[in-house]
Formats: structure tokens, C-alpha cells, sequence
């Protein structure tokens, strides 16, 4: 499978120009131009990445086609991350139902006055819910646990911070470019400890979509297109009782499926560039550890030696990542992907990362969720 | 920009209020109704175990979430709880700051798969991994036979 | 199947039993919006308000799309031009509802249905009241006209318009 | 392509109030389906969970609160939705996780809990419609169905009576389903004609009632059958699923459009032609009884404006020529939206392999068909399956 097309509607704090159709309509014509597709004569199915109190809708599933080109034609919903809707079209095409699918993902989370609340109305509505709370305190106790079980600090957390900022502020698409320094990051208040507010990423706006086609297809739409070499996706208890906390288990777990298909032995020594998720700071370590792109107990080190950043010896979330570009909810994945495959194209711009030949995209659903999923991508061969 | 015009009056735009709101009514389950019927009348706490894994559950289920088995045979969950991890809450349900930060906790029993995540009333400075604590239920008449019968963890 | 399985899961309650006697959790949550109308509903809205029906045109399908958008959905090509369609109509299909929404019982009954609008393609129209029928008069493939709200009660909403009424002998 | 078979398939009762969490119904379905395949949780490779909207059971991410009662604990696990279209779509997505040749076995858990949302289930169905354009005029759902059965009755004039004929039909043979929340022997047709006005044209009777309850499949590659020796495997031939546009006040409510198209790309990939001829069994999906006559001529399986002249001729009994709902359908068995998965595929999946006793159909049957419709009078999903 390769992905031959990528639309990305540049990353904003709000987009009151823009209905959920206008902003997921633009994200698709750039892709089906990126493409060369016509959507009402070539893609076999569609795949939209929601979840219904993110929109605001009692089923959101029944607001997507038009605008995606999908009128008259096999389209459905996955209520996951963008990565997971990417795995649906992988399976689709494999299993011979579709040789070209789009895939797509949004958030409108603009729309959404009470935040706080459809959170934390994710959690168990019988052991969790009804004790109340800022739902945050699921990633407080996570980043406490985090950080106690490896050698990662808070400025290590906070310099991660530093970075992604940074490395936005040069990406057309992020949000929230900002030269701001790791101290900056350590005396921003307290969310939940060790928590502060610059270690959570600030939510945006944005639609994406990737078309995906099969390998044929894939060549004579494109000279050069990005293969999906491996893809996983996996979830630990939802349980906050009986979940690890420690370790994203799922992440890892995620990891070694898509490796196992992308028949990846040693990603440390394959991988060139990594998009993981750090809808928190303290994410993007843990994630990399997960994902076997750190080692366990050498992931501080590494931070401090800078081998996470532009240049470095694995750069990660080159993009800026959430903390850069903005938490886009279920469409976090999907824009990771894509990044990679821009790095993957040599269309990274000024955050190019040289000679980038196979790529990885991580992704979590955020709190209060223990759901990833892992796309390796990869060019030539 | 890929629609043939836009309006450039910012006042042009508009948004459209409404919610997805109802009122919600959760029976706790078979296992919650046998967990916090316990709770509230005898004050006693329990976990459910299964036996193919050799793991008791707390919260206390219906079935094994490994190996899917039910779990029928349930074991007290006695002494006191130890702090696992530890945060102070800054802010309220709404994203609100609060007045007065909350410690909330995980919390593991001996012996026991799993604990609970709630709030332990102790001053941030104490609240610390290792800490021992128990629970503080409701008065036995006030109890209502939820999660809220445990107002909070104290030392 | 049937035969194997003595008992079937699910342990049934009366509504008793569910609301009284078994331990449960009450909770609402929080979510509320403020949905972007973005660039074909604001128009729309404003058009309203203003006693006018706004639909926009497709040169590529010919066809004038009502509710207004910004892309032709069969073409999936920006529509060209805003054009003020009538606000006159025909039934296309009704209902007469005895339920509010929450499923309760409504003394006077409700007539609702799809109106398709005079002007914008065939087939094209909203949902909307209908008054000034009975039971007996009501029916699909009748011609029906806007009754507005005076303009200083329109708020730029489907509102503004109160219901659609029978178009009277000789009316246009 | 590669084969994949339904191997075995579990459900729980259909009721308007059951005590049981959305996570416990689940665990509930999973359990019965594994065991009537024989197999525990770790022969399954990977879960697929579906289910309507959240706000039924009232979880924001209603699928991640459940996945442990799914068994999807550790594993690939994935929820898709749409609408009450999830029912026979899940299954169709748990089909290409087979198909696709990732993994050999699947186990597909569908759920819904609707007695959560209080007063009524109705309350969250305000919410389904267009915020701008619909929902400021209050609708309550009944209305789609009363428009578009209205619709369809006048553009073939049909009369009212042989559309209750199908509730009557439906509620008797829910009779033989062990899991039905409203089976009615005795029921006729001035029963339905003579019940409350919900929505003119829309009675009480016309309508399936909401309904708490999970069911669960287990889904299988052809070589997972052979090595695990499967006995009456029913096979996938062929799937679809199909959207139309979500300007429904654009469309002619009278014929299902989407579903005609759904129905094409299933009978392509089954080498179904002439599916009148082909087809020995269907099991439409009824959430009022209107829709199975509709849901019929959108399966092709007779013109536009026949079904009820079919209905009225006995060729939908149980005993006739095409047999409609045996299972008793939504109107019979209970309408907990996702969860008819076990009385639509589960249906296709015990008639073909023979085992669904009382109701099992009276002579050799080979081919079935179902669909599910969803999302504002716009998606169908359809399966065909065979012995």
C-alpha cells in the first residue's frame, strides 16, 4: 500500500470561517489534488476518524460524506485515532474491497465549550465519573508514575517542550511555533502535578486526509510514493486500576505490530524520523521507549544529548508535534502520519530531516484512554 | 480559500449554540451491585478472583479481563491501602483553579490486581508514594451505594 | 444454538428495580457548543432573517443547491454563485406528530414535513412546520408558502419562518 | 481473496432495562460466542467492537470503556460506527480483518444500553439531526420514519394494513427467539391498526421497541476452519456498505438509493444476479415495519412497490417462498440499535448452519441476506452469507 496523496488544513487556535464540512472539504480537495485522484470516479471507500461528543453530534457518522467526495459510496466511520482509520484502509485494500481509500480525520474542537467536561465524561461512568476531578489527574499520576519508573526528569520534560515549540515555529502548518525555553516550561503553573501548563499540548484546529492505494495503483499515480510498511494498533485496560502507568503498554505493544509487518528488527537503526505523540510533554519519551526508539533508562541522557532534536541522531516530532502544532484529538495520528510523509518526500521544508527514508508515526488517543497505534512508512526499495 | 469566495467581515460569521446533553441513570452491574450493596451496608470491601490466573481484581468484576473466565469467588479487601503515585490538582471539573489544591492517588492493596484512583486527604507536602491510608466512608444512614459511599483516603 | 443453551445472559429489571432498588450513579454531563455556521450557513442565516430563501449553483451539474453550500457534493467542485430561490413550495412528504421530543404525548399535534423549494433543483428543500391544515387537507404534492415572523422577531434562524401554510386560490 | 466464515455467535437477552454495565453485556455476548466456537480468548487475533451512539449508553468514547469486555484487552482493537447501520457493518469490518490476511480469527461485539439515558432514549435522538437547519424545530425521531413511511406509501399507494402485516408477521415469529423482549402469538393486524398515533402514519406497534442487550460473533479465515475442524462454518459471500448524502431533505424518501448500491457491491462480489432467484432467505432490517419493505426493494429483492403485495401473499412467512425476518426481527426480538447484529448476522449465521430451532426455516436453505440502515435515512450495510 502506498499513500499517494496528503491534504492538511494549516493548524489554527479556532476557525470560526470554517464549518466541520468547510474545514474537512478543504483537507480533502488538497489531497485529491496532491493525488491526482478524482474522489467521485477513483476511491473505493472512505474512512472519516470521529467521535461523536467531540463534534457535538448524536451520530456524526451522518455529516461526513459530501463533503469528502463519499456520496453514493462505501464510507463509514472508525471512532478512533486517524492511525487506527489508516489501519481500516490498509485491511480494506489488502482484503481486496477497495484499491484506493480515503482516509480522514478532523477537529473542530473550537466548537466545544466545555472541554473539561466531555473528558471527563470518558471516564467509567461507575468507578471513575462520579468522584469528579479535572480529568487531568489521569496524566498527573501518570507523569509522576513515569518519571519515578525512569530517569527522565521534569526539565527533560520541559526541554521536550522546548523543542517541539521550536521546531513548530519553522512548520507552515503548527499553531503554536514559540521560542520558549525550559525554564519557562518549569515555572508555567501547575496543572496536576508534576504536570504544568506548558507540558500540555493547546488544542487546534485542523482536517486531514490521506488517500491510500494499493501497490499498483500506488505506482502509476505516483513516481515516488510512501509505503506502509507496517501498521499496529492495540489498547491496554481501560481500566485506570489494572492499566500500566509506567510503561505505554500499548504503544509498545502497537509498536511490535507494525514492526513485525514492516519486518523492522532494530528501529533504532532503521527508523530516521519519528512522529510520536506528546499531547503531554512526558509523552513523547515514554512513547519513544514504547516504541523502542529509547532505551529504557538511557531516554534522559539522550534528551540532554540532544538526539531528539533537528539534526540529532533520531529526530523526533520534527513537525512540532502536538505541542507545537496544537492537539487536534483524533486527528493527532493522521497529521503525524502525513508529517512523516512529507519528511519522507523531502517536502519537510526548513525541518527536513536528510536523507529520511523509512519513518514512524505514533499515536495515543489522549486521556483517559490507553489506545495507540504505530504506522511505519518508508520510501524506495 | 478552496471555495470560489469568502466573506472577509469577520461580523458575517456565525456560530450556532446547542449541546448533547441528557440525564444519565448507570446501574452499577452484577459486580458493582454486589460490591456496593457490601459497601454500604456492611462497610466491607471486596475483590473478585480468578482462579485460572490467580489474580483478584479490584474493582471486583464479572469476568477475568485476561483470560475472560468468570470470577464468581470474591475475596475481602482488608488493611490499609499504600500510595502507589501521588498528584496535586490544580484545577476543578471545569479547568478552573482551585482555592485549595487536591491530592488525588493511585492506590494498591497487598496481594490485590488493581487499587483505586481517588482522593486523599492529607496535606500536598505529605502526600507521598509509600504512604499508608484507608478509606473514610459516609456515615452508614447517608450511604447511597456508589463510589461516592468513599468520600476519600485518609492516613 | 437454542437448543445447547439452557440459560441466555442478561439479568432483566423492572423499571421498580431500576429506579429504586438497584445501586446506580445519576450524572449529566457537560457538552455544550457554539458550531461554527461557517461560510454557506451564515449566509443562509442572514438571508433568513431578511424574509429571503439563499441557495447556491453548480455551473457543472446546473443544479441550484438548496440549503446553500460552498461544494457541489456530486461534482465535489466550489459552487459558483449565490442565487434567492422562492419561498413557495410543495409537500413532499408529512407527518403529523401526537410526541414531543422527549417521546411525551402533545395536546395539539404537530404538522411537519419537507417542503421543497420553488426555485432550487427538484427535490430540493428543508423540514419544516406546516399550518393553516387539518388532518383532512394536508397532503403530499401540496403548494405551500412561507409564513414569516415579523422582521423584528427574526433572529436569523429556520425560526423566522413560523410555518408554511397552503397556497391560497390564485396566489403565486 | 480468502474465505472467511462465521463460526459462532452468542447473544443476550433483549430487554428495555437490563442490569448488566455496557462492558458486562459485552463480556456476556463474547463469552457465549467463544464457547459456542469452541474457543477462548486467546485463539482471537484481534476485536472489533460496534455500537450506535455514545450517548445511549452515556460514555464519551464508549467504545474504549468497553474493550476489556470485548476482549480486546492487548489486543488490535477498533470500533467503527454507523449508525444504526453498525449492526451488519461491524461484522463486515470484522470480515476484512480476515480477508485481509492479517489475522486468522476475529471476534466482532456489538452493544447497546439505551435505558441509560433518561427520561427516554428519545432525548438523545434530538441530537442525531442537523443543528442549524433541524434541530431548532425540536424533531423527535419518529418523525423520519413517519416522512419517509408516508413518503412510500403514496408514492406506490400502500395500504396501511400490509404494512402492519409486517409487525404482526415479525412479533410472531420473535416467538421461537429465546432472547425477545416483544413476542406476540396472538397478535393481528387490527392490533397494530387499532394502537396509540405516535406519528401519523406511525403507531405504537409500527415501532421496534429500545432495547439494552450486546450480541458477539466469531469470525474466521478458511484455514482456521480446517485446522480447528469447524463444524457448519457459514460463509461471508459477499459484503457492501453504501452512504448517501447527509442533505436528506434533498432526496425522494421513497426508495433507498444507498442501499440498492450497498446491495450491488455484495451480490457482485456473492455472483448474485438475479437475487430474487438466488436468494433463499433475508433478514431486512425492521426497526419499524415499514423499513422491511422498504429495506426488501432496496435489497433487490422484488420491484420498487412489491414487497407488501409479497407480505400480503405469504411469501415473507416463515414457511414461504422468501422468508423475512425468522428471527423475529427488531420489531419481535427488540431494537438495542448495534446489538441486532445477533438477530440480523447472528440470524443468517444459526439458520444457515442449522441451528435456530423453533424458528429454523422449514426447508433447505443456502443463501441469506441481511442489512442494517443508519445515520439519517442515508447508510445501508448488507451481508450475504452462505451454508
Amino acid at each position: 500500500m502506498g499513500i499517494v496523496g496528503i491534504g492538511i488544513v494549516p493548524f489554527r487556535p479556532m476557525t470560526p470561517e470554517y464549518s466541520w464540512k468547510e474545514i474537512m472539504y478543504e483537507a480533502a480537495s488538497r489531497a485529491y489534488e496532491d493525488a491526482g485522484v478524482d474522489p467521485r470516479a477513483d476511491v473505493g471507500s472512505f474512512i472519516t476518524c470521529a467521535e461523536d461528543y467531540w463534534e457535538g453530534f448524536g451520530i456524526f457518522d451522518e455529516f461526513t460524506p459530501d463533503q469528502i467526495g463519499a456520496v453514493l459510496r462505501p464510507a463509514c466511520t472508525v471512532t478512533g485515532d486517524g492511525i487506527q482509520g489508516l489501519a481500516q484502509g490498509v485491511l480494506q485494500i489488502q482484503a481486496g474491497l477497495a484499491d484506493i481509500v480515503a482516509v480522514e480525520a478532523h477537529s473542530k474542537i473550537s466548537d466545544l465549550l466545555t472541554y473539561e467536561g466531555v473528558v471527563r465524561h470518558a471516564l467509567d461512568p461507575i468507578w471513575n465519573k462520579p468522584l469528579g476531578g479535572h480529568p487531568y489527574y489521569v496524566a498527573g499520576l501518570e507523569m509522576a508514575a513515569y518519571l519515578r519508573a525512569s530517569r527522565v526528569t521534569e526539565t527533560d520534560c520541559a526541554s521536550v517542550v522546548a523543542k517541539n515549540r521550536r521546531n513548530a515555529l519553522t512548520n507552515d502548518r503548527a499553531a503554536y511555533g514559540a521560542r520558549i525555553e525550559a525554564d519557562d516550561v518549569l515555572a508555567s503553573p501547575p496543572i496536576s502535578t508534576p504536570l504544568k501548563s506548558l507540558d500540555v499540548a493547546p488544542l487546534a484546529d485542523t482536517a486531514v486526509v490521506l488517500v491510500l492505494a494499493a501497490d499498483a495503483r500506488a505506482r502509476k499515480l505516483s513516481s515516488e510514493p510512501v509505503w506502509v510498511r507496517g501498521v499496529g494498533w492495540t489498547s491496554d485496560s481501560p481500566w485506570l486500576e489494572t492499566r500500566s502507568w509506567r510503561t505505554a503498554q500499548y504503544a509498545q505493544d502497537a509498536a511490535a505490530i507494525a514492526y513485525r509487518m514492516a519486518k523492522v528488527r532494530n528501529p533504532r537503526q532503521e527508523v530516521d524520523v519519528a512522529e510520536v505523540d506528546d499531547k503531554f510533554s512526558y509523552k513523547e519519551p515514554q512513547h519513544l521507549e514504547a516504541v523502542g526508539l529509547a532505551k529504557k533508562g538511557d531516554t534522559a541522557k539522550a534528551i540532554r544529548r540532544g538526539d531528539f532534536g533537528l539534526g540529532g541522531k533520531l529526530p523526533v516530532n520534527p513537525s512540532g508535534g502536538s505541542l507545537g502544532c496544537g492537539n487536534v484529538i483524533e486527528a493527532s495520528g493522521l497529521h503525524r502520519a502525513a508529517e512523516v510523509v512529507l519528511q519522507l518526500r523531502g517536502q519537510a521544508g526548513r525541518n527536513q530531516v536528510d536523507g529520511a527514508r523509512v519513518g514512524l508515526a505514533a499515536s495515543w488517543r489522549g486521556v483517559p484512554t490507553a489506545t495507540g497505534a504505530v504506522a511505519v512508512l518508508g520510501v524506495g526499495r | 480559500m478552496t471555495f470560489r469566495e469568502r466573506t472577509t467581515r469577520g461580523e458575517a460569521l456565525r456560530s450556532w449554540r446547542g449541546d448533547v446533553e441528557a440525564d444519565y441513570l448507570y446501574t452499577t452491574g452484577v459486580a458493582g451491585e454486589r460490591f456496593f450493596t457490601e459497601l454500604r451496608d456492611t462497610g466491607q470491601m471486596a475483590a473478585a478472583r480468578c482462579d485460572a490466573c490467580d489474580v483478584a481484581y479490584f474493582p471486583p468484576r464479572l469476568y477475568c479481563e485476561d483470560c475472560m473466565a468468570p470470577t464468581p469467588d470474591w475475596i475481602p479487601v482488608e488493611g490499609p491501602a499504600t500510595v502507589e503515585e501521588v498528584t496535586i490538582l490544580h484545577l476543578d471539573e471545569r479547568g478552573n483553579r482551585l482555592a485549595v489544591p487536591e491530592v488525588w492517588a493511585i492506590l494498591r492493596w497487598t496481594g490485590i490486581h488493581g487499587g483505586l484512583v481517588h482522593r486523599v486527604a492529607v496535606p500536598p507536602a505529605r502526600a507521598k508514594p509509600g504512604l499508608t491510608v484507608r478509606p473514610v466512608l459516609r456515615p452508614a444512614a447517608e450511604r447511597v451505594g456508589n463510589i461516592t459511599d468513599i468520600l476519600h483516603f485518609a492516613p | 444454538m437454542t437448543a445447547k443453551v439452557a440459560k441466555w445472559p442478561g439479568t432483566e429489571l423492572s423499571a421498580k428495580e431500576f429506579y429504586e432498588k438497584v445501586t446506580s450513579v445519576r450524572f449529566r454531563p457537560e457538552a455544550k457548543f457554539a458550531w461554527s455556521a461557517g461560510e454557506a450557513m451564515s449566509r443562509f442565516l442572514a438571508e433568513l432573517k431578511e424574509g429571503r430563501l439563499i441557495a447556491r449553483t453548480c455551473r457543472k451539474c446546473k443544479r441550484v443547491l438548496f440549503p446553500p453550500r460552498m461544494f457541489c457534493e456530486e461534482c465535489f467542485r466550489p459552487t459558483d454563485a449565490w442565487t434567492v430561490v422562492r419561498d413557495t413550495g410543495t409537500i413532499e412528504t408529512y407527518s403529523i406528530s401526537y410526541i414531543d421530543l422527549d417521546a411525551k404525548r402533545i395536546e395539539e399535534p404537530v404538522y411537519v414535513g419537507v417542503v421543497s423549494v420553488d426555485g432550487a433543483s427538484p427535490k430540493m428543500g428543508i423540514m419544516h412546520y406546516f399550518g393553516e391544515v387539518t388532518p383532512e387537507t394536508i397532503r403530499i404534492g401540496m403548494r405551500v408558502k412561507a409564513v414569516w415572523r415579523p422582521p423584528e422577531e427574526r433572529e436569523g434562524s429556520v425560526l423566522d419562518i413560523r410555518y408554511w401554510r397552503p397556497l391560497r386560490e390564485g396566489e403565486k | 481473496m480468502r474465505k472467511v466464515a462465521c463460526i459462532g455467535a452468542g447473544m443476550t437477552l433483549f430487554r428495555r432495562r437490563l442490569q448488566e454495565t455496557p462492558k458486562e453485556l459485552c463480556w456476556e455476548a463474547s463469552r457465549m460466542a467463544l464457547d459456542a466456537a469452541g474457543l477462548t480468548i486467546d485463539d482471537i487475533d484481534a476485536v472489533v467492537f460496534g455500537s450506535a451512539p455514545d450517548a445511549f449508553d452515556g460514555i464519551h468514547m464508549k467504545g474504549e470503556n468497553v474493550l476489556d469486555g470485548c476482549g480486546g484487552r492487548r489486543k488490535p482493537y477498533v470500533r467503527v460506527f454507523t449508525g444504526g447501520g453498525t449492526g451488519v457493518f461491524s461484522p463486515i469490518a470484522a470480515y476484512w480483518h480476515v480477508a485481509s490476511g492479517m489475522f486468522d480469527c476475529v471476534l466482532v461485539v456489538n452493544e447497546e444500553k439505551m435505558s441509560s439515558c433518561q427520561p427516554h432514549a428519545q432525548s438523545v435522538f434530538g441530537h442525531i439531526w442537523d443543528p442549524i437547519l433541524d434541530r431548532p424545530l425540536k424533531p423527535n425521531l419518529v418523525w423520519i420514519f413517519a416522512m419517509e413511511m408516508n413518503r412510500y406509501m403514496t408514492v406506490h399507494k400502500v395500504r396501511y394494513e400490509d404494512v402492519a402485516a409486517v409487525a404482526v408477521k415479525n412479533k410472531r415469529n420473535a416467538v421461537g427467539h429465546p432472547c425477545a423482549q416483544l413476542a406476540d402469538p396472538n397478535i393481528t393486524v387490527e392490533d397494530v391498526m387499532n394502537s396509540e398515533m405516535m406519528a401519523w402514519p406511525v403507531r405504537r406497534l409500527d415501532i421496534s421497541p429500545p432495547s439494552d442487550g450486546a450480541s458477539a460473533l466469531v469470525i474466521a479465515s478458511e484455514d482456521f476452519v480446517k485446522k480447528h475442524k469447524v463444524e457448519s462454518p457459514v460463509w461471508f459471500s459477499g459484503v457492501g456498505w453504501n452512504i448517501d448524502t447527509t442533505w436528506w431533505t434533498d432526496r425522494d424518501l421513497y426508495f433507498p438509493e444507498y442501499l440498492a448500491n450497498a446491495a450491488r457491491m455484495a451480490y457482485k462480489q456473492a455472483r448474485i444476479d438475479r437475487p430474487r432467484k438466488q436468494i433463499d432467505f433475508a433478514e431486512p432490517y425492521d426497526p419499524f415495519d415499514y423499513k422491511e419493505l422498504h429495506h426488501m426493494e432496496g435489497l433487490l429483492l422484488c420491484g420498487k412497490g412489491e414487497a407488501p403485495t409479497l407480505t400480503r401473499e405469504g411469501v415473507t412467512q416463515r414457511d414461504g417462498d422468501l422468508p423475512t425476518c425468522p428471527s423475529g426481527g427488531l420489531l419481535g426480538v427488540g431494537n438495542p440499535i448495534a446489538a441486532t447484529m445477533g438477530i440480523k448476522v447472528g440470524e443468517l449465521y444459526w439458520q444457515l448452519s442449522g441451528q435456530a430451532g423453533k424458528r429454523q426455516i422449514p426447508r433447505e436453505i443456502r443463501t441469506g441476506v441481511t442489512n442494517a440502515w443508519g445515520d439519517l435515512m442515508q447508510f445501508s450495510s448488507v451481508v450475504v452469507m452462505r451454508a
